[in-house]
C-alpha cells in the first residue's frame, strides 16, 4: 500500500507549491501527499480536536502559533538529524522558540510602503502625523502584521512595553482620522490605487503588486528598523508518518527548493545557499544581514499578551 | 391605479441599481487591464478571466462547492417540502416545535456551527469531511427550504387539492399536478436562496474543510488574503453569471414562470 | 381530508429529526460550555461578565442597532420591490427575480471591494455628489457605519425580496381590492391585509435579514474599517486570536437568542394588527 | 332505477374540530335518480357532499355505494364527481386543460380525450375560452368551467354544489338540459345543490330538505311544494300562511280561531299566498301592503289572525292600501303540517 | 332622486390587457336610485363595478360621482362599496373584523363601530358565528359577511355583485327586505348584479341590460319584462317566440305567415309563452313536449311557424303528445321590438 503524508499549510500559491514541492516530491518518494489548507488557527483547532488520532503529519505555521501547538502538547521535537540542510539554515530559523519543536523555513520583513511623492517617512510614528493619519492604512491587530508594526511604534515613542499600551494609546488617539484598520493587505493595494491611502505597513511578501502601480511608492527603511514575521515547520505528536515527515522537510528546506520557492516570489529562503536573481530579490526579504536586522516580538511575548493587546486595542481603537 | 404604472419601473429600476451597481464594477473590473477594479476600468483585456482557470486549485473547489450547493439544497427541499406541507395543512401537534428545530439553523453564527459540528459529529463519530459538509450545508438550507415552502403554501387554497383527488388524482399526484406547479415560486426562491447560501457559506466550511477537501469560497478568500487582483472579481463575475445560467435552468427545468 | 396525524407526523418528521440530530445536538453540546462552572456545575457567570464590561454593553447595541435598521429598511424596499416583482407579467418576473438573485453570486469579498470602488472618495458617489454639488469636498463614506449599512443592506436585501415574493404569489386576488374599497389607502393595505397576509415571508425574510447581519464577518471588518467593533467581530477574535471557545460560545449564544427573539417579534409585529383588533373586541363586549 | 339502494348514507355524523356539522343522517338514493339538496344556508349541504365525495371522514356512520362501503375508501378511489361551490379551478391550468385534468389521469386516449373535452367546453357555452386561465374568466365563466369539468369525468355520482347559482335565467335552462342530457345519456346519479325552486322542480326527483345538519323532509319535488310536513319545510318553500293547530282550532296571536268546513288532525296549516282566497270568506282583512311581481300582485293583509299574504292574478284590478277585503283560508287545498316547530 | 346625475359614465372603455371587456358605455344614475344590471355570463357587469369601485382604470372615459369626475380618484377615497362576486374576504380576520375592517379605518369610535358591525352581522343572520375565520363558514355564510361587510360601510355608491345568488330563497326574501331597508334608512344609490328575475323586478327602479360589453336596453322592470326592444332582451327575458317582421308579415323557416289584425311598425315581435292563446285561433300545432312547472304546465308545439312555447295554468286538464291544438299569437299582447339580432 502506498504511503500517504499528510500536511497542512497556508492556502496561498498552492499550485506553485504543487508544482515546486509536492509533485516533486510525491514523485521522489513514492508517496501520496494531501494537503490541507487554511489559516493556522483553525488549522490548529483541528489538530487539537483530533488530537487522540491526529489527521495531520506535519504543519506549517506562525512562530506564535507553533509555540501555543507546543504548550497545548500538540507537537514534538524534531529530530534535526534528518534534515540534511539544517546547517545551511539561518541561525535565526534553525529553533525560533527554542524548544527544538519547530524550524523556519521562510522570514519576511515588514516595513511601510507609501507614496513618495506625497510624504516621506523616515520614523514608524510619522505615519501618525497628523498631516499623513488621515492618508494612512494601519493594519488590525488581529492580523500578523498588527503587534509587530505597534511594537515598532512603541519603539519609535520610546515606550516599548510588551503591552503595547503606548502605541495602542497612540492608535487610538488617531483613529478617527486614520482611514481604514485593514484586515486583509490585499485590499491595500485597491485603496493605493484610489488614492484613498498614501501609506500602509505591509510585510514584504505582498510589496510586488505595489510596485506594480503606476505610482511611486516606496519601500521605507525608518530609523527604528523593520520587523516581520517567520513561519515554521512542526510535527504533529503521535504521527504516524514521522520519518515521512521528516524527509518532505528536509526536501522542502533545501537549497534548491528553496531557490525556486524564491524565484517565484512565493517564499524568501532560510537556507542561505538558495540562489536568488536580482529581480526576485527585489520583491522579497532576503539576505542573511536582513534577516538578522528584523526585529521580531519573541513567540513566548505575543503568545503572553496576545489578549491583553486586543483588550486594549478593542477599547481604544474599536470603541 | 394609475400610480402603480409608475410604481413599478420606478422601484425595480432603483432597486436593480442598487443592488446590482457592485456587480457592474467587477464585471468592468473583469474585462479590465488594470491591477486593481476601477471604475471607469483601466483598458481592456480578457487576461484576468483567462487567468482563473489556470488557478488549479479553484477547479476542484468550485467541483465541490457545486456539489454541495446542488445537492445540500436538493436533499434541504426533499426533507423540507414535505414538511412545510405538513405544518400548512395538517393541524399537527407541536407544529410550532417542529418549526423551530428546523428552523435553528440560520439563527446560528456559521462559525459555531463548524466547530460543533467538527467537535461533536466528524470526530467522534469518525465522519468523512466530505459527507459532514453535506450534512451540514443540507442541514443550514433545511430552513429556507421549509419556511418559503410553507410562505406560498400558506396562501395557496386547498380546495384544488381535493379537486384533483375527486378528479381521480391520488394525494401524492394531486401535490406534484396542482400544489406544486403553484407554489414552483416558492420552491424556485427557496433553491436560490439554498443555493446561494451554500455557495457561499464561510464560516462553516473553514472548520469542516479537510484534506484534499475545499469549498469555493474558503479557497477564494484565501486567495485573496494576501492578493487582491481582478482574476478575484473575474472568477465572481463568472459564478454570477453561471447562476444566473443556473436560474435560468431551473425556471426552464421547473417552468415556474410559466405558472406563477 | 387533512385530519391524519400520521400521515402529518410522516410528513414533517424526517426534517426535525435531521436538525435536531446533526445540528442542534452538536451546537448544544458546545454552547452548554458556556455555562460551565471551572469547579463542575452550572453557571451563568460567563454571561453576567461579559455584560458587565462597557465595551461589550457598546458592541452589542451597535450591532443590534445596524441588525434592526437594515432589516426595516430592507422589509420596506424588499415588500415594493417584491410587490413590484409580483405584478410583472410571468415572463418578466423570472427575468427580474434572475437580476435580485445576481449579487448573492458575488463573493462577499469582491463585492465589499466593489463598494470601496464606489464609496471611495475617488468614488463614483463622491464624483456624482460633487457634480452635482451636493457637497464641496469628497466625503468620508467608506469605512464608517454609514458604509457597513449600505454593504449589509445591499448584501441581504436579495433574501428579503426573495421571501416576500413566494409569499405575495399566493395571496388571495382580490384581497388587496377589497381592502381598497373599504376605504384602505396603500399604508393600510399593506398593513392590514398584505403583511398578515405573508407574515411567514416576512419572519423568514426578516430573520434572514437580521441574523445575516448579526453573523456578517467580512462586510463590517472590510468597509467598517474594523473601527466599528460587532459582536460578530469579537466572536471571531475569541475563536481565531485567543483560542478561547468558551467566551466565543457565549457571544454565539447571544447572538442565537437575539436572532431567535427577532424571528419571534417579527411574528408578532406581523400578526399584531389581528392581536390588537380582537382585544378591542373583547373589552367592547 | 336498477338499484334503490345505490348509494346509502347511514347514521352520518359529520364535524369539524367540534362543530358537529351534521348528524346522524340516513339517506338512500337509488341507481340513476337525480336529487336536489335544498336548505337553509349553513345546514350541512356542502358537508354531506364532502363526505360522499370522501373529502370529510365521518365522525361515525357509513357511506355504501353499489354494494360496497366507502367510508375508509379515499376520495380519489369512488369515482364521485364533485363541483365545488367555490369552483376550486387550477389556476395555473387553462380552461382546457382544467377540464382534461381527470381524463388525462385516467390514460383516455388523445383522440377521444380531447372529442370529450371540447364537447365539455362547448357544452357549457366556453369554446372561445379554451386557452383562458381562471384567472381571467368572469364568475359565471368559471363556474361553468367546473360544472365541464367535474361532468366530463362521467363518474358513478356526481355532487353538483350550487352548479348554476351565477349563470343568468336564459344560460342557466341551457345548463338544466345539458344537465339532463347528460344524466339520460350516461344514468349518472346526480345529487345536486340549488337554491332555485324552479331547477329544483324541474330537475329532481326526489327533494332533500334538510334544517341544522339534519333531514327535515323527503320527497318529490310536488310533495315538497305542495306537501310540507312541517312548518319549517312549509315556510322555506314559500308557505307565508302558517298556523299552528290545536283542538281543530288555528292559533294566532289573538287567539284561537274556528274555520270553516271540516278541519284535519294535523299539527299545523299553511297557505301560499295565492292559496288565500280574496274577496269572499268569512275573515275581513285591512290592506296594509301590496307589490307587484310580473304576473301576479301580493297583498300584506292585516286581519284578526295576524299578518296574511294573498297574492293574485295581476289581470285583476289592484286593491287601494287601507280597503277592507273579505278572505279565505280554504281547509281543502291547506298544507298539512305533521310537525310544526 | 334629488340629484339625477349622481353618478355618470361617460364613453367607458374598459380592458384586460388586449382584452376589451366593455366598449363605449354611457350610464347615468340618480342619486338614491336602485339599478339592477343584467346580461349573460360574461358581457361585462363585474368589469363594469370594477371601473365605478376604481379597481380598474378605463382605457378611456369617465366616472362622475356627485358632480366631482373620480376617474383617476382612487378606489379607498371614492365612498364606493362594492361587494365582490369571489366575495373576497380576508382569510385571516374574523367575520367579526371582516365587518368591523372599512369602519375601523375610518376611525369610528369603538362604541359605536360596535354597534354598527353587530348590526350589521345581525342583519345578515350571522350573530353566532363572528368569531368564525371565513374558512370556517359554509358558502352562504360567506357571502353573507360579504354584503354585511358592504353595508355597514354606508357608502355612498354601493355596488353589490351577485349579492344573493348562494342564499336559499327565503333568506334571499329576507335579505331583499334588509336591503330595501338600508336603502331606504340611508338613501344610498345601490347598483347590484342579479340573475333572479323576481329580485330585479322587485327591487330595481331600473335595469339595466347589457350584452357583450356595451348596454342593450335601460329601463324600468316593467319595461323590460314586458316591452324588451330588442330579440337579445326579448330572449333573456322569456319570451321564448321571438320572430322576425318584414312587410308586416313573420319570418318564419317555412316562409313569411301573416297574421290576424293591424301589425305594428316594428323589427319583430315577441311572445312569453303564457302570452299564446292555446286552444283557439288561426294556427294549428302538434304537442311534441310537454312539463309540469308548480302553478302551470308548458307545451312545446310543431307547427308552420317552427316550434312554438305555450304556457297555460297548471289547473287546466292537459293535452297529450301527439294532439293537434289550434293557437293563435295575439299581436295585441306580443312585444314589439325594435331592433332585431
Ligand atoms: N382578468 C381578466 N383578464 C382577461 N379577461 C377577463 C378578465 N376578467 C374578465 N375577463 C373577461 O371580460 C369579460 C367580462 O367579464 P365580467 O367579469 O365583467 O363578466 P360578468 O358580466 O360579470 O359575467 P358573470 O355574470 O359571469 O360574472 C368576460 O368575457 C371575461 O372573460
Ligand atoms: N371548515 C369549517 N370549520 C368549521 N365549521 C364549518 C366549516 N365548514 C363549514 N362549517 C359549518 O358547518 C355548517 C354546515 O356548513 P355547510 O358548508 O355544509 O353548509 P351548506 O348547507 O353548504 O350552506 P350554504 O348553502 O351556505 O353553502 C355551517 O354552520 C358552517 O358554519
Ligand atoms: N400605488 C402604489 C402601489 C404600491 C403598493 N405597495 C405596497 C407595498 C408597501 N410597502
Ligand atoms: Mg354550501
Ligand atoms: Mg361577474
Amino acid at each position: 500500500q502506498e504511503k500517504t503524508l499528510t500536511i497542512s499549510v497556508y492556502a496561498l500559491a498552492q499550485d506553485e507549491y504543487k508544482k515546486i514541492v509536492y509533485t516533486p516530491f510525491e514523485e521522489k518518494c513514492g508517496c501520496k501527499l494531501v494537503v490541507e489548507t487554511g489559516n493556522s488557527v483553525e488549522r490548529i483547532a483541528k489538530m487539537d480536536a483530533n488530537k487522540a488520532n491526529p489527521v495531520v503529519d506535519m504543519a506549517v505555521v506562525s512562530m506564535a502559533d507553533a509555540l501555543s501547538a507546543a504548550r497545548a502538547g500538540l507537537i514534538d521535537t524534531i529530530d534535526t538529524s534528518k534534515i540534511a540542510s539544517f546547517n545551511d539554515l539561518y541561525d535565526i530559523a534553525k529553533d525560533p522558540n527554542g524548544d527544538g519543536m519547530s524550524i523556519g523555513y521562510t522570514f519576511y520583513a515588514t516595513s511601510i510602503a507609501y507614496r513618495s511623492d506625497k510624504m516621506k517617512i523616515e520614523s514608524w510614528a510619522d505615519l501618525l502625523k497628523p498631516e499623513y493619519a488621515a492618508h494612512i492604512a494601519w493594519p488590525n491587530v488581529t492580523t500578523n502584521q498588527g503587534p509587530p508594526s505597534l511594537y515598532m511604534l512603541g519603539l519609535a515613542l520610546g515606550k516599548d512595553t510588551p503591552d503595547l499600551a503606548a502605541p495602542i494609546e497612540a492608535v487610538g488617539a488617531a483613529k478617527d482620522d486614520i482611514v481604514t484598520f485593514y484586515e486583509k493587505s490585499s485590499q491595500l493595494v485597491q485603496l493605493m490605487q484610489q488614492e484613498e491611502i498614501w501609506a500602509a505597513p505591509i510585510g514584504r511578501f505582498t510589496w510586488a503588486p505595489f510596485s506594480k502601480l503606476d505610482m511611486p511608492i516606496a519601500w521605507a527603511t525608518p530609523k527604528e528598523g523593520q520587523t516581520g514575521g517567520m513561519n515554521v515547520m512542526i510535527v504533529t505528536k503521535n504521527s504516524k508518518n514521522r520519518d515521512l515527515a521528516l524527509e518532505f522537510m528536509d526536501f522542502w528546506l533545501s537549497a534548491d527548493t528553496q531557490s525556486k520557492l524564491a524565484e517565484a516570489l512565493i517564499d524568501s529562503p532560510a537556507n542561505k545557499e538558495a540562489k536568488v536573481s536580482e529581480a526576485a530579490a527585489k520583491n522579497l526579504t532576503y539576505g542573511e544581514e536582513t534577516a538578522k536586522s528584523l526585529k521580531l516580538i519573541p513567540s513566548a511575548t505575543s503568545l503572553d499578551n496576545r489578549a491583553g493587546w486586543l483588550k486594549s486595542w478593542n477599547e481604544k481603537v474599536g470603541q | 391605479m394609475m400610480a402603480r404604472n409608475l410604481f413599478i419601473p420606478i422601484t425595480l429600476g432603483l432597486v436593480i441599481t442598487f443592488l446590482i451597481g457592485p456587480f457592474l464594477i467587477i464585471v468592468a473590473a473583469s474585462f479590465s487591464a488594470g491591477e486593481t477594479l476601477a471604475f471607469p476600468p483601466q483598458g481592456f483585456s480578457l487576461r484576468w478571466i483567462a487567468k482563473v482557470f489556470t488557478v488549479e486549485s479553484f477547479r476542484d473547489s468550485f467541483y465541490m462547492s457545486m456539489f454541495l450547493a446542488i445537492g445540500g439544497t436538493l436533499a434541504a427541499l426533499i426533507l423540507g417540502i414535505p414538511a412545510s406541507y405538513a405544518l400548512s395543512r395538517y393541524k399537527l401537534p407541536g407544529a410550532e416545535t417542529i418549526r423551530t428545530i428546523v428552523s435553528a439553523p440560520i439563527i446560528v453564527p456559521g462559525i459555531i456551527v463548524g466547530l460543533s459540528l467538527l467537535r461533536y459529529i466528524v470526530v467522534p463519530f469518525q465522519v468523512g469531511i466530505t459527507l459532514a459538509l453535506f450534512l451540514a450545508h443540507t442541514a443550514l438550507i433545511l430552513p429556507y427550504a421549509v419556511r418559503v415552502v410553507s410562505a406560498s403554501l400558506g396562501n395557496l387554497r386547498s380546495d384544488i387539492e381535493e379537486a384533483a383527488v375527486l378528479l381521480g388524482s391520488s394525494r401524492l399526484g394531486a401535490f406534484f399536478r396542482v400544489v406544486l406547479p403553484n407554489i414552483r415560486g416558492g420552491i424556485m426562491s427557496a433553491f436560490i436562496l439554498g443555493f446561494v447560501t451554500s455557495f457561499n457559506q464561510v464560516p462553516v466550511s473553514l472548520f469542516l474543510s479537510g484534506p484534499g477537501v475545499r469549498t469555493l469560497p474558503v479557497d477564494m478568500i484565501a486567495y485573496m488574503e494576501i492578493v487582491f487582483d481582478p482574476s478575484v472579481a473575474a472568477l465572481s463575475a463568472l459564478l454570477a453569471f453561471m447562476s444566473i445560467g443556473i436560474v435560468f435552468l431551473a425556471e426552464r427545468f421547473l417552468g415556474f414562470s410559466r405558472y406563477v | 381530508m387533512f385530519q391524519n396525524r400520521a400521515e402529518a407526523l410522516a410528513l414533517a418528521l424526517p426534517a426535525a429529526l435531521f436538525a435536531a440530530a446533526v445540528f442542534i445536538a452538536p451546537v448544544v453540546i458546545l454552547l452548554s460550555d458556556g455555562f460551565r462552572a471551572p469547579g463542575g456545575g452550572w453557571t451563568i457567570s460567563a454571561y453576567t461578565e461579559f455584560f458587565s464590561s462597557s465595551l461589550n454593553q457598546a458592541v452589542f447595541l451597535r450591532t443590534l442597532k445596524l441588525g434592526v435598521l437594515v432589516t426595516i429598511v430592507a422589509a420596506v424596499i424588499g415588500y415594493a420591490a417584491a410587490f413590484a416583482i409580483v405584478s410583472l407579467e410571468p415572463g418578466k418576473k423570472g427575468k427580474v427575480t434572475g437580476l435580485i438573485v445576481l449579487p448573492l453570486m458575488i463573493s462577499p469579498v469582491a463585492r465589499t471591494y466593489a463598494w470601496i470602488v464606489i464609496l471611495g472618495r475617488t468614488g463614483i458617489v463622491n464624483q456624482a455628489f460633487q457634480a452635482l454639488g451636493i457637497s464641496e469636498a469628497p466625503l468620508r463614506i467608506l469605512f464608517s457605519e454609514t458604509a457597513i449599512f449600505i454593504g449589509l443592506l445591499q448584501l441581504f436585501l436579495p433574501l428579503m425580496i426573495i421571501s416576500l415574493i413566494s409569499a405575495l404569489e399566493n395571496m388571495p386576488k382580490d384581497a388587496i381590492p377589497a381592502a381598497r374599497v373599504l376605504g384602505a389607502n396603500w399604508f393600510q393595505v399593506f398593513w392590514k391585509v398584505i403583511l398578515p397576509l405573508t407574515k411567514e415571508g416576512v419572519v423568514i425574510g426578516g430573520t434572514l435579514v437580521f441574523t445575516g447581519c448579526l453573523t456578517a464577518y467580512i462586510t463590517p471588518a472590510i468597509l467598517g474599517g474594523s473601527k466599528v467593533l460587532m459582536l460578530e467581530t469579537l466572536l471571531y477574535q475569541q475563536v481565531t486570536v485567543s483560542n478561547n471557545f468558551v467566551a466565543a460560545s457565549v457571544i454565539a449564544l447571544i447572538l442565537i437568542v437575539m436572532s431567535f427573539a427577532a424571528n419571534i417579534l417579527l411574528k408578532r409585529v406581523a400578526t399584531a394588527r389581528n392581536k390588537t383588533m380582537r382585544n378591542t373586541k373583547g373589552t367592547a363586549q | 332505477m336498477s338499484d334503490p339502494n345505490f348509494l346509502t348514507l347511514e347514521n352520518l355524523t359529520l364535524a369539524y374540530g367540534d362543530t358537529v356539522a351534521v348528524k346522524d343522517l340516513n339517506l338512500t338514493i337509488g341507481k340513476g335518480e337525480l336529487v336536489a339538496f335544498l336548505g337553509p344556508s349553513g345546514c350541512g349541504k356542502t358537508t354531506t357532499m364532502r363526505a360522499i365525495a370522501g373529502l370529510l371522514s365521518p365522525a361515525s356512520g357509513h357511506v355504501k355505494l353499489d354494494g360496497a362501503d366507502i367510508t375508509r375508501v379515499s376520495a380519489n378511489k369512488r369515482n364521485v364527481g364533485l363541483m365545488f361551490q367555490s369552483y376550486a379551478l387550477f389556476p395555473h391550468l387553462s380552461v382546457y386543460e382544467n377540464v382534461a385534468f381527470g381524463l388525462r389521469l385516467k390514460k383516455t386516449p388523445a383522440a377521444e380525450l380531447d372529442k370529450r373535452v371540447r364537447a365539455g367546453i362547448t357544452s357549457v357555452g366556453l369554446s372561445d375560452y379554451a386557452d383562458r386561465k381562471p384567472g381571467e374568466l368572469s364568475g359565471g365563466q368559471q363556474q361553468r368551467v367546473a360544472l365541464a369539468r367535474s361532468m366530463v369525468m362521467e363518474p358513478k355520482v356526481l355532487l353538483l354544489d350550487e352548479p348554476l347559482s351565477n349563470l343568468d335565467a336564459r344560460l342557466r335552462l341551457d345548463m338544466r338540459s345539458e344537465l339532463q342530457r347528460v344524466q339520460k345519456e350516461t344514468g349518472v346519479t346526480m345529487i345536486f345543490v340549488t337554491h332555485d325552486q324552479g331547477e329544483a322542480l324541474s330537475l329532481a326527483d326526489r327533494i332533500v330538505v334538510m334544517k341544522r345538519g339534519a333531514i327535515e323532509q323527503i320527497g318529490s319535488p310536488e310533495d315538497i311544494y305542495n306537501r310540507p310536513t312541517s312548518a319549517f319545510v312549509a315556510d322555506f318553500v314559500g308557505f307565508e300562511n302558517i298556523f299552528e293547530l290545536s283542538d281543530g282550532r288555528l292559533k294566532t296571536p289573538k287567539g284561537p280561531v274556528e274555520l270553516s268546513g271540516p278541519v284535519p288532525i294535523a299539527a299545523g296549516l299553511a297557505w301560499r299566498p295565492r292559496m288565500v282566497t280574496l274577496g269572499s270568506g268569512p275573515f275581513q282583512g285591512t290592506v296594509r301592503g301590496a307589490s307587484f311581481a310580473g304576473n301576479s300582485r301580493e297583498y300584506l293583509l292585516d286581519t284578526p289572525l295576524g299578518p296574511i299574504k294573498a297574492e293574485v292574478d295581476a289581470a285583476l284590478p289592484p286593491h287601494e292600501l287601507g280597503a277592507e277585503l273579505a278572505f279565505d283560508l280554504p281547509v281543502g287545498t291547506a298544507a298539512q303540517l305533521s310537525t310544526f316547530g
